[in-house]
């Protein structure tokens, strides 16, 4: 397909700005632009067909099942875009004076205060943009807390699970501590007497998923806390899969010090193709006063913003966080109430599910029942057939399903890592379940149809390596290139 | 069935919990030990069905003065520019909306060579090299610039203008300890930023940051400041507003090294203060220190050009601790709004929206009965000074309908009597009238 | 270029205008002979950029005092019901919002499959074999009953029960002369129509119409008046209230050969009145006499499932003066908005919303404390009588914030203090208290 | 794809709905619902799921180039659809007071205005559902006026032309009055002789479209009104044709009495698949008396619904007509403002290239310049390679155009009539005109290529005559039948 810019030509227009007839000022000569920046050209009509075109291109929770595994691609209500877009909430500045904010505010309060209570711990900000930054938030906050006391120089490590995702240990280096790592035992478990050896005075804390990336609860995560705890070392929760416990098991019940929630997974804010997503971190009491600076607070019957927090650790993003994303959320809460526990309920149902009926036909990673997702590996087909998990991947597009994760985690060889969602029918599993038999079959009987895959999509299968040897990450004005379908 | 969306009946339940070997819901929860279960019910306030959901939220929305219940001059680095209808329309497709990152190229085209338009947009505007698919917004963009010039520099100091939105350089603040940066603030005369500090200041710094137009609204001496940090071997980082640049000159021809701002007003509604983009464009020595996704041309295997995420090795999933950054999720929705935006504006309408707003800035210097707190040129928004303490003056005229604008005193010493008026497309000379008439009663 | 959404630059208007061989636009346009040509600008109002404009329509919609301004209770033919969010959400989608009527139906699967669906939910709803894809709305349906039934018949008289909308008379009665029938109406005894006179009326008469519920929010003994209506060998036709048929009897199971109806209810919002959809469903008998357009399947040339507009031979494109209607447009996209809310509610949701009506419905009975109009069952509606005129009472109201209905005075003699209420799920008890209150205060 | 309904399991829901827990009263038993209607039961997820799907199976304007002649498939802004979905507008009830409804009112007022100049009369009803009630309402008006002048038994005829659309003569039926034909010249303007040789004093009126349906204006309009208006007749204006002329010729200054207007074609309210669309209709003064009740009336400065109309012919349909067309079309009128006529003489420019370019490959019906649209003839085709209208039409959806009108008007054998609207960019036009030419060539070639298409939509061609034969017009709940992709 054309891109926009091949669609354009000069002196086309969509859009008109009034003009008031008023005089421009001048802009001094050395700061004006000398030549104008080449913007598509296009009638709106075109504009509205290219991403039109573009759109029917891409595959979202909309179109079919998207279990990719560790995203919680759950369906996304439209009541949640419809409240989002009320002009009292889409019009509002965020400079605008706390007295002229009330709703905007309490609405805040209240999400903190769910937040709060599904964690299990008493104090939340919603200012992470997203699950990385909060973790980059948990981890500030862990330094801010052993610098108030005097532990700051001494704590400089943090430890991480080998079945860690990629943004614990970024988040590790960015927030300048030095990261260890430790052992999972066959069961999915961390390793206990790794970790014993491991955790000692220099240990600030633990990053942990739990369930972890592997779909599995650590039976052993009160001996873990334990572990750091008398250690004086601190807990934090990548709550990247807390669409497994929601109602079930709290991370603050479980020892955990400071959690993130993933708004867009757990809590359904539409993924929008990459972003955006929302952060939020919870605390216990005692770690409150250094969580970032806006905080809401409420006064009798009124919020306010509270900015003078002087142990805070400041301000991490923009005013008060994603607020569309909180909104979204909090109706999204609201559709469920108490029922909140059912979510994360049928979650780990269709899960296992789909483990059960999966199993006979791939290889599984853990031989447990899963939580809220589960991994398979593909790696006796590659022994038998060279069928990678790239090939099934790609081979399930052209039954109109959306790959799992896959290569993730790192530990288990040619990993495919499936995550249903509690939204999806049985029909969707049991057609899956069936679309995948078909594909294990037909690595044994027709392996270069796999290697060939997809065969349905606009495009077949690119060439990854070649795009980062030459990057070519704008267009080239002019020079035309071979075009797809 | 209960609330929510939850698609299984009880015949589907019981045949899956039977296909799976239990026979309850708990029995799948055995393996979470049984101390750390959690037996209660939630403290939650009830389910809503989706009338009284829509009916509480509006409520709640009815609670707050937004722009347009008020007559707003609140800017500040967010801005009441038009979305023009397409955006949203385009936005709410499920097949965009309801995506994921495209790790899945071929599932993903379309958002693909949406982020690839959107980056070059990006780069055009900027004068730039290569941008990312989006960072958090514009402020933590900032920060990742910082990042970047220490790992490109091997040097820590940080060099901010004062003239900087104070929350950019809160934020870089917040971050700079735990990247080993120390950071150095610059002082306005007058308003705007002096090289000759900028170079001082800049002696062995990893990089300069410096806004265009600055957070008062006047336009700082870019090319000078750029240079000047690049004579002291820091790199040059412009903040800038997207709606400046079809009439201010891009970044990229005066010789900045990066490029980053606040996406907002391109294509974003204020939703006060988020989710909005930050854009982060360099130039091309920096691509592979550049965090966050980036989406390259490639070809399939019938040789016909498609688009991926690319420069993985970059990125968190593959160098994990040593990753450029941690970010995964970022912006892309919002990016493509942008995007959208720009198409409907062209180059012609990205001039004319400047011209606009400039010849707006400029009626309300001349219309208002205030001093202007800074005699410098300016891009859409202005600074004056109130005879009472702005914030007074602020109370006094939401009481009349009129948001006058964002009070410097709340980040600047010395300013509790300056008032920065923003002006976009959107206000009309008769709105600024009204606000200069509200303004001469509530300073009286 | 001009305002508006043109594409042709000046450059793209001179190669075209070459290619064709004239020299200019007006070369074009000699085909219109010089004295009917329009040689002056029109005298409309000036062109509005995008942003003007919507702060202009903006300007108009806030003189309006919508529901959710006021707390209202009116109905009488148009409800307030909650349309689901998704609802917009499909709509909008462009194969769907930019889509003609779809005459070449492989191009136009989705409308067509769409529509066949509606199809089948009508004649579910209404007990009918077959239903068309609409009507311009439920009032016009009315007159399109009244051809089929003379057609059908080969009689000339048309019987109304005056408990029907008065609106659906006033357009039976226009329609009548140009379709040679006559129009006979029949009074309401105590709030609902009297089999017996409607089976004195029936006589010789083409088609009987009455409602269920009525005009007056009351049940009438729809069972008897069918009966009455097909003893004297007229056609029965009711006209109902989707919303009602989780709870009340579908026509087709009490005899009706025909059911029709306004189905704003349920789908689409009030709108001032307009668009909306009507639909018509009937007995197999009278498919070849319906009017608009039907959808039937059929297979492709592979032998798969396929929908297209079938038994054409009905219409006018094909039939001409001898068509059993002149419709062409009609309604899709609004009978889309409603078959999408009946699939998002169900069969359990349809119920439970006729009974959350009724309920508040039968609360508001109890609680206002004024007299009611007609000691009948009701279903969403009561009528209730007003110490002062009813007029007056609906003013005073509305001073206080909630209008209280419809006042029947407007259509029917004798009813100057009488009021109707609706009550749709979208109000509460606590609404329900508040009317109470108001309405003490301005009865007293 | 599945139906709906075969999707739909027992038990399942989407939506639900408020509970106060109020008593239910009870319903009569003889009146009671006694067997649940079939409706669909899925989860909100599949519902979204299921009509995306059907939307990618549907084909708009949004899609691509859509010439289908007669219908002004023009591009349909999205800030028509933001303002008409203002709740002061969208949630406005039709019985709300007048003084609670003065900004609705001044729209149907400020619409009504720019309609009236636009057709050169100054009367107009918005009531009308569409473009045939408008006819309907316009005859219905005619025969008030002759009722009113004594002359309603007498004048008991409407001409219409041999190319009028079927609405018309369906229109005459249903209004009550006898048809009679009149023939057009080999130039396409009405026969005058023919015409004099049939107006008489039954004569009550002409209904005509000027373009007329084969996209030429009538040269001898002056002559045909004043052959009318001499026997004391009416001339009634078809507008669906509008969209060649506005603002560069009106239908009162060619001699037409009753005018009525196609919002969903000239003032591009969306179609949505087959409408809503929006009818009003224009009037001489001396007529206005008659047109439907309520008019909008303004009195100072604030409006009111005028219901008292003694002379109205009545009622056409329910409130005041289509309120949420209303919204769009003026809209869209003022985003154009007086360069309106911009918008025809494009429309204009649009179909006279198209004709330019494809007039050696097809035969044309009328070898003169058209206005905005023209009609081919696919008969040379047929006669040479038994390839007809049809053919072209369906091979056109490979090339992911969609087709002109076809069959119509019924005086061009194997018709092809085709309307670009103005809002088409020149390379739009090119890629048509190339692939148009391309299917002339496939027509000598491969003819078969033609008569077995489409090949790339979701279904094949579809069985038409079977459908009518042996009608299923509804699922029949139980009995599985095929189906397609
Ligand atoms: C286990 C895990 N941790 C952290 C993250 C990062 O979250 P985000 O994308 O919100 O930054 C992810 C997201 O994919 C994840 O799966
Ligand atoms: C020439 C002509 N007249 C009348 C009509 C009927 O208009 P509507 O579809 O608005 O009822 C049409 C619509 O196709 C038409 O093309």
């Amino acid at each position: 397909m054309e891109l926009i810019y091949e669609k354009s030509q000069a002196g086309r227009r969509a859009g008109r700005v009034p003009n008031y007839g008023l005089p421009v000022p001048d802009v001094p000569e050395a700061l004006a632009r000398t030549s104008p920046p080449r913007l598509p050209e296009l009638a709106e009509n075109e504009i509205m067909r290219h991403f039109t075109n573009l759109a029917d291109r891409n595959f979202g929770i909309d179109t079919g099942f998207y279990p990719l595994g560790s995203c919680t691609m759950k369906y996304n209500p439209r009541v949640n875009e419809r409240v989002s877009k009320l002009p009292g909430f889409a019009h509002l500045h965020p400079h605008q004076e706390d007295e002229g904010a009330q709703g905007a505010l309490e609405l805040m309060w209240e999400l903190q205060a769910i937040l709060a209570e599904v964690a299990g711990l008493p104090s939340v900000t919603l200012q992470p943009a997203a699950g990385s930054q909060g973790e980059l938030t948990g981890l500030m906050v862990m330094r801010a807390y052993f610098n108030d006391r005097g532990e700051g120089d001494q704590r400089d490590t943090i430890i991480t699970a080998d079945t860690a995702h990629g943004t614990n240990p970024a988040s590790v280096t960015m927030a300048g501590y030095k990261l260890e790592k430790v052992a999972t035992t066959e069961r999915g478990n961390l390793d206990l007497d790794d970790l014993r050896a491991k955790v000692n005075e220099r240990t600030a804390g633990l990053m942990l998923t739990n369930p972890s990336t592997v779909g599995l609860f650590d039976e052993g995560i009160a001996e873990v806390a334990d572990i750091f705890h008398e250690q004086g070392a601190l807990l934090y929760y990548d709550g990247a899969n807390l669409n497994a416990i929601v109602g079930r098991s709290r991370p603050g019940d479980m020892g955990f010090d400071i959690v993130h929630y993933n708004l867009h997974k757990t809590f359904s804010q539409p993924h929008g193709g990459g972003g955006p997503g929302g952060g939020p971190v919870a605390v216990r009491a005692d770690l409150e006063p250094f969580l970032p600076s806006p905080q809401v607070v409420k006064e009798g019957d009124t919020f306010r913003l509270e900015r003078d927090r002087p142990k805070s650790i400041g301000r991490v993003r923009g005013f008060a966080g994603p607020f569309g994303v909180f909104v979204r959320s909090y109706a999204y809460m609201r559709a469920y109430g108490p029922d909140l526990q059912a979510m994360s309920e049928t979650a780990v149902l269709n899960a296992n599910y789909l483990l059960a009926e999966l199993k006979d036909d791939y290889e599984v990673a853990y031989d447990r029942l899963c939580m809220h997702e589960f991994v398979l590996s593909a790696r006796a087909l590659k022994k038998e057939y060279g069928i990678t998990a790239l090939d099934i991947a790609k081979r399930l597009m052209d039954y109109g399903v959306h790959p799992p994760t896959i290569y993730f985690p790192l530990v288990v060889p040619e990993a495919l890592m499936i995550e249903p969602t509690e939204t999806e029918p049985k029909e969707r599993l049991d057609a899956f379940i069936a679309v995948m038999k078909t594909i294990a079959r037909e690595a044994a009987e027709n392996p270069e149809l796999l290697k060939g895959a997809p065969h349905t999509r606009p495009v077949r299968r690119l060439d990854e390596v070649k795009a980062a040897k030459e990057p070519i990450v704008r267009h080239a004005f002019g020079e035309r290139v071979p075009t797809g379908a | 069935m209960t609330a929510g969306y939850l698609s299984l009946t009880e015949q589907d339940r019981d045949e899956m919990l039977a296909a799976i070997g239990v026979s309850s819901i708990d029995d799948l929860f055995e393996q979470v030990p049984e101390p750390v279960r959690f037996a209660g019910e939630l403290n939650v306030p009830p389910a809503l069905s989706e009338s009284e959901l829509v009916r509480y939220f509006e409520e709640l929305a009815a609670k707050n003065v937004h722009t347009g219940v008020e007559l707003s001059f609140l800017g500040a680095g967010i801005y009441d520019h038009y979305v023009p209808a397409i955006v949203d329309a385009i936005l709410q497709r499920g097949e965009f909306l309801t995506a994921y990152t495209p790790y899945q190229p071929e599932m993903s085209q379309g958002v693909l060579q949406a982020i690839f338009e959107y980056q070059t947009a990006i780069c055009e505007l900027t004068g730039m090299d290569v941008s990312n698919a989006s960072g958090y917004d514009g402020f933590t963009v900032a920060a990742d610039a910082c990042f970047i010039a220490k790992h490109a520099t091997g040097r820590t100091k940080i060099v901010l203008a004062e003239t900087l939105n104070p929350q950019v350089r809160e934020v870089v603040k917040t971050y700079a300890p735990g990247f080993g940066l120390e950071v150095v603030e610059v002082g306005h005369i007058d308003g705007v930023t002096d090289p000759e500090r900028i170079a001082a200041a800049a002696e062995g710094a990893a990089a300069v940051i410096f806004p265009q137009p600055n957070f008062f609204g006047c336009l700082e001496d870019a090319p000078a400041l750029a240079a000047a940090a690049r004579e002291a071997g820091a790199l040059a980082v412009a903040h800038v507003d997207l709606t400046s640049l079809g009439i201010l000159e891009a970044p990229g021809a005066y010789g900045c090294d990066m490029a980053i701002g606040e996406g907002q007003s391109v294509g974003n509604s204020q939703s006060y203060g988020g989710p909005h983009y930050g854009f982060l464009a360099a130039r091309t020595d920096f691509i592979r220190r550049m965090p966050g996704r980036i989406v390259g041309q490639t070809t399939d295997l019938d040789g016909d050009r498609g688009f991926v995420l690319t420069l993985q090795t970059r990125e968190q999933h593959i160098r994990r601790e040593k990753a450029t950054s941690n970010m995964t999720t970022n912006q892309t929705l919002l990016a493509l709004g942008g995007l959208v935006t720009l198409a409907w504006l062209g180059p012609q309408g990205l001039r004319e929206l400047g011209e606009t707003c400039m010849s707006l800035a400029g009626y309300a210097k001349e219309r208002i009965a205030l001093p202007v707190a800074f005699e410098q040129p300016f891009f859409k928004e202005v600074a004056f000074r109130t005879p009472r303490p702005a914030r007074d003056v602020v109370r006094d005229a939401r009481a009349m309908g009129v948001h006058p604008g964002y009070c410097l005193g709340r980040d600047y010493e010395g300013m509790d009597d300056v008032i920065l008026v923003a002006l976009t497309e959107k206000r009309t000379p008769a709105d600024v009238d009204r606000l200069a008439d509200v303004l001469e009663e509530v300073c009286a």
